[in-house]
């Protein structure tokens, strides 16, 4: 029984024991939740001190071998993704202790959120740990009923809809996928991510799988033409579960097509294809950006910045996919990339916590109301404002280190029009950040009802999650070399 | 082994099933014709000597599905009072959708004619069946060799219920889950319903121990005895249970739960999920079981839906 | 001689199945219909599985198709019922000629 | 080629898949399009469960045969999820199709 299998367990196990708990027992939902964190967080702790001294680690489940048995592979990607998400979660089941808290009678919402909440960390660890396509399948379509379930849980006809319409395509989305995986076991036997590492091709049974897959992942990650639920899906639904759908839920299925692209098909991309999916990620970055420009509604505005910012973590796939993924600047397209999606889960969630806040002093969330909110809410504010200058790519935060690797990269690789784009998108980032921002600083109108109270313990916890992405920017040496272990073809000069 | 005429037959009549059940203007006969449609699917997968999957396709398929589709339809029908046009959508875009679809079924017919000769894992799961505690290959693969895969599966059953009870209103939290049933006592269904539980507690409880050695297994079973339990609901001999009751509760999560132990008691005996050869048989069918217990109380929750208010029950 | 005597049953029996969608298609209300499926597709499954009673290795696997045999017939028995507990009295299914009046079909909501 | 068994229920499976996607996008009651995304599932299982029999004499390849049973029950959760939905969408809209796919089909519709 080595440190790593223990991890491992702790790691997988933990959530799925404390949703089945809080399932059982309705009203010790926040207690329950607060064992899991501690468990998870432990086990988390030992994977990232294993992986850093011994490299990625390897497990066959049941002992049996690929390609009979599904593998677990943990290395630094995965490390990072599940650090991430132990830090965001507690953030967010933090701040959800109070509005779902288990009251004398059991409350619909109070029962089923803690252990959806906890079923989707589940998910999301069994995705970020598998190594098996199928295995993958499974813990995507866990992860996308809890999340349609986190989207209606309010009940109100419009997050009704919206639950509808992310569901139509995310059943769309796994249909795909799961095409994409028959015709790959049917051709190649497996579905061990290392073992069609040696054995896809070209022929065209993989190139239909390939596109079938990038289709339904495209579909789940809310790339441009499959965007539209979004933002209607996560302003809708309350303020903890929108932290967790637009942090951490998208990532997943990008996750996915990470380890599709750079691990189980690698040369099968053509640049074409790269290409696309790089442009479509700039369309998705310009036009969610436009939109985010003039909502009247934080969570909307909040909503339409993922979309944006989704859209160009793909431009990994033209900067360090297919052929190109042997040149020297790879590896920095490929570690950018990552940060990024590490900087956004945080800062996104810790600005969806904070919108959840100023709801709860103001009522609401149209903008105007929001005048003058820096007195009442000093810490939130303070929190949106440096979670704003991720998003923003603003120096010192984790957002900038990302950029900076990413810029650096694209004019490496003479494509300076991702290092356009991403200048673009700092720039309109800051445009559609600053209304909010401007107007919690503005002098509030004299009519305006006075702010209920928040109190200082749960402002702190998406201070913490701010204060996390820009930590990320400032020691960004470490985690760029913890990225780096187990990654295929680790080209790690790619800084300079 | 070459086409038959059977073969041949049977497909069309499976494609002439599902056209109707796709196209179909009526919404309640294209249900009919999707149930039809399952059980002919049913039969396809006899054809291609997969039995376990055939029990899984009719019961679950084709029978539990219909079921759904037909309550939700119902429901549908009382609560939107009124039948909104169906595909009278604008002409151009269903020629455009059929041509797209015309494509895409091509070129997945082009890639499976164009695979590769098969690769299959029989010779894999035929060397290590015996350490794998079952004589069904099928069930070795579920419960031991891709065990993690079938621990997530039973909870992503769970995951819906829980978003089926997360769209339950607010005032009807805790009551009975579903419609009530109005049954005249002593009338046919009355009758049916008394007649059929034994039959059908056999036929699970048969289906689920035969499992580790013929085609058989918890999913198949535990549809069996669902279907049991609607159907004496349904009869009126008894309530649906309550949504906040402890022992419904227990018996939704008493089969993941024990999974899981064994699974993390697995890293002792080796690696996660591991079931150590000596014990390997008697474990599984402990895993089936008590994950039948659960699968069967998770599907008819699932049958009767959310709790609903008092006066509408 | 026994494969003979199956081919002979369930040839028969599809007779039946046969003779009883024409009914199901050629008889004008419901109540007629009922009457012609349930008769004919009872009798018929009876043959048929009287035809492959011979060909059955083992009493147990005797046993099984007796057992699939009943229930077949108990399940349509009582679904042919309930159908017409519903659908005759208010006319339901019934083609517009032979409509007719008064509908004290009880209020029964289905699940 | 001589059309083996396995190969015609592969294409089988191809033809249901077309057929269920022209369903799923084409009608716009929300029950028709979860019927059509059962008819497409199916036409996947059908599809991959021909592939793992092409070989008679190996027989059918069990591993396949356990991912489809995964797969039949987690389409049914699916399922049920999305119907559960439909129909608490359908309590509160008086219509089982999506805000957008009601309004812009019905001009006559006067609704609310």
């Amino acid at each position: 029984m080595t440190a790593s299998a223990l991890a491992l367990a702790l790691i997988l196990t933990a959530p799925l024991f404390g949703a089945l708990a809080a399932m059982l027992m309705g009203r010790r939902g926040p207690a329950i939740a607060l064992a899991t964190i501690i468990a998870t967080a432990a086990g988390t702790l030992i994977l990232l001190v294993i992986i850093a001294t011994e490299g990625a680690v390897h497990l066959a489940i049941g002992g049996w071998e690929a390609p009979l048995g599904i593998q677990l592979r943990a290395d630094g990607l995965a490390g990072g993704f599940i650090a991430t998400t132990a830090l965001v979660m507690g953030a967010i089941l933090a701040v959800a202790a109070k509005p779902f808290a288990g009251g004398k009678t059991e409350r619909r919402s109070a029962y089923t959120f803690w252990p959806l909440a906890l079923l989707l960390w589940g998910a999301l660890n069994a995705i970020f740990l598998s190594g098996d396509l199928f295995n993958l399948y499974v813990g995507l379509e866990l992860l996308t009923l809890v999340a349609v379930a986190l989207v209606g849980i309010e009940g109100k006809r419009e997050t009704l809809a919206a639950a509808l319409r992310y569901m139509m395509f995310a059943l769309m989305g796994s249909l795909l996928y799961l095409l994409g995986a028959a015709l790959l076991y049917a051709a190649h036997g497996t579905l061990d991510i290392a073992l069609l590492a040696e054995r896809v091709g070209s022929a065209p049974g993989d190139i239909v799988a390939a596109a079938a897959i990038t289709g339904g992942l495209a579909a789940k990650t809310a790339l441009f033409p499959f965007h539209a639920w979004l933002p209607p899906a996560h302003s809708g639904a309350p303020a903890p579960a929108s932290a967790m759908l637009s942090g951490l839920v998208p990532k997943a299925s990008f996750y996915i097509l990470l380890r599709f692209w750079f691990e189980a098909a690698p040369d099968l991309a053509g640049s074409g294809v790269l290409m696309l999916l790089g442009g479509l990620g700039a369309f998705a970055m310009v036009y969610g950006s436009l939109l985010a420009l003039h909502q009247d509604r934080l969570k909307l505005i909040i909503a339409y910045s993922t979309v944006a910012q989704l859209g160009y973590l793909f431009f990994i796939f033209p900067l360090a996919g297919g052929e190109s993924a042997a040149q020297p600047w790879a590896a920095g397209a490929w570690s950018g990339a990552i940060f990024h999606a590490l900087s956004h889960a945080m800062a996104k969630a810790s600005m969806f916590l904070c919108a959840g806040l100023i709801i709860e002093a103001i009522g609401h969330d149209r903008l105007p109301g929001m005048k003058g909110i820096v007195r009442a809410l000093p810490m939130t504010v303070f929190a949106f404002a440096l979670a704003a200058i991720t998003l923003m790519g603003l120096p010192p935060s984790g957002g900038f280190t990302a950029k900076y690797l990413m810029m650096t990269a694209s004019f490496a690789a003479g494509q300076p029009f991702w290092a356009l784009m991403l200048i673009l998108a700092g720039l309109l980032a800051a445009a559609y950040l600053y209304r909010p921002l401007a107007l919690a600083f503005a002098l509030p109108d004299e009519d305006a009802p006075a702010p209920k109270a928040v109190s200082r313990a749960r402002q702190f916890a998406p201070l913490a999650l701010a204060l996390a992405a820009i930590l990320l920017g400032i020691l960004s040496a470490a985690p760029f070399a913890f990225i780096q272990i187990g990654r295929p073809g680790a080209a790690v000069e790619g800084l300079e | 082994m070459i086409a038959s005429i059977f073969d041949l037959t049977l497909c069309l009549v499976i494609l002439a099933a599902a056209g109707a059940a796709t196209l179909g203007r009526d919404a309640f006969m294209a249900v009919v014709f999707y149930i039809v449609y399952g059980i002919l699917i049913a039969m396809a997968w006899l054809r291609l000597g997969a039995i376990d999957v055939a029990l899984a396709e009719a019961a679950i398929g084709a029978g539990l599905t219909g079921v759904l589709l037909l309550a939700a339809l119902a429901r549908v029908a009382r609560k939107a009072g009124k039948e909104p046009a169906s595909a009278a959508s604008v002409p151009a875009t269903t020629i455009a959708t059929a041509l797209a679809a015309l494509v895409i079924t091509i070129g997945i017919a082009y890639a499976f004619l164009t695979l590769p000769e098969p690769q299959g894992l029989q010779g894999h799961v035929a060397e290590n069946l015996a350490a794998s505690g079952a004589e069904n290959p099928v069930t070795a693969v579920l419960l031991n060799f891709r065990g993690w895969d079938t621990l997530l599966e039973s909870i992503v059953l769970l995951a819906a219920l829980l978003g089926i009870w997360t769209l339950a209103q607010d005032e009807a939290w805790g009551g009975r889950a579903g419609l009530r049933h109005v049954t005249r006592p002593g009338s046919v269904l009355a009758q049916f319903g008394r007649i059929l539980p034994p039959i059908g507690l056999l036929v699970g409880v048969y289906l689920v121990w035969a499992g580790s050695k013929q085609p058989g297994g918890a999913f198949q079973g535990g549809t069996v005895l669902a279907a049991v339990w609607i159907v004496t609901i349904m009869a009126g001999l008894m309530q649906a249970p309550r949504v906040a009751d402890r022992a419904l509760r227990a018996a939704l999560v008493i089969g993941p739960v024990i999974f899981l132990a064994l699974a993390v008691a697995g890293i002792f005996a080796g690696a996660f999920l591991v079931l150590p050869p000596a014990h390997a048989g008697w474990l599984i069918l402990a895993v089936e079981a008590v994950l039948t217990l659960s699968i069967a109380a998770t599907l008819a929750m699932l049958v009767f839906g959310p709790p609903e208010p008092e006066e509408k029950r | 001689m026994i494969d003979l005597f199956t081919i002979v049953m369930t040839a028969a029996g599809l007779i039946f199945f046969a003779a009883g969608t024409l009914g199901l298609i050629r008889f004008p209300d419901t109540h007629s219909r009922l009457h012609a499926l349930t008769k004919a597709d009872n009798l018929g499954l009876g043959l048929i599985a009287l035809g492959l009673a011979v060909q059955v290795p083992g009493p147990a696997d005797l046993f099984k198709l007796i057992l699939i045999w009943a229930l077949a017939i108990l399940a349509a028995g009582a679904t042919a019922q309930l159908v017409a507990r519903i659908a005759a009295p208010a006319g339901l299914g019934d083609d517009e000629k032979a409509q007719d009046g008064g509908s004290d079909g009880q209020e029964r909501r289905r699940p | 080629m001589v059309l083996s068994a396995s190969l015609l229920y592969g294409l089988c499976g191809a033809a249901l898949i077309g057929l269920g996607l022209y369903g799923f996008v084409v009608h716009r009651r929300l029950i028709r399009r979860v019927l059509a995304f059962n008819v497409i599932g199916s036409g996947i299982f059908l599809l991959f469960g021909a592939a793992a029999y092409r070989d008679p004499v190996a027989g059918s390849d069990p591993v396949p045969q356990a991912m489809i049973i995964t797969g039949i029950v987690v389409a049914l959760s699916a399922t049920a999820l999305a119907l559960a939905l439909i129909v608490a969408h359908a309590r509160l809209a008086r219509s089982d199709a999506l805000p957008e796919d009601d309004r812009s089909g019905d001009p006559d519709e006067g609704r609310p």
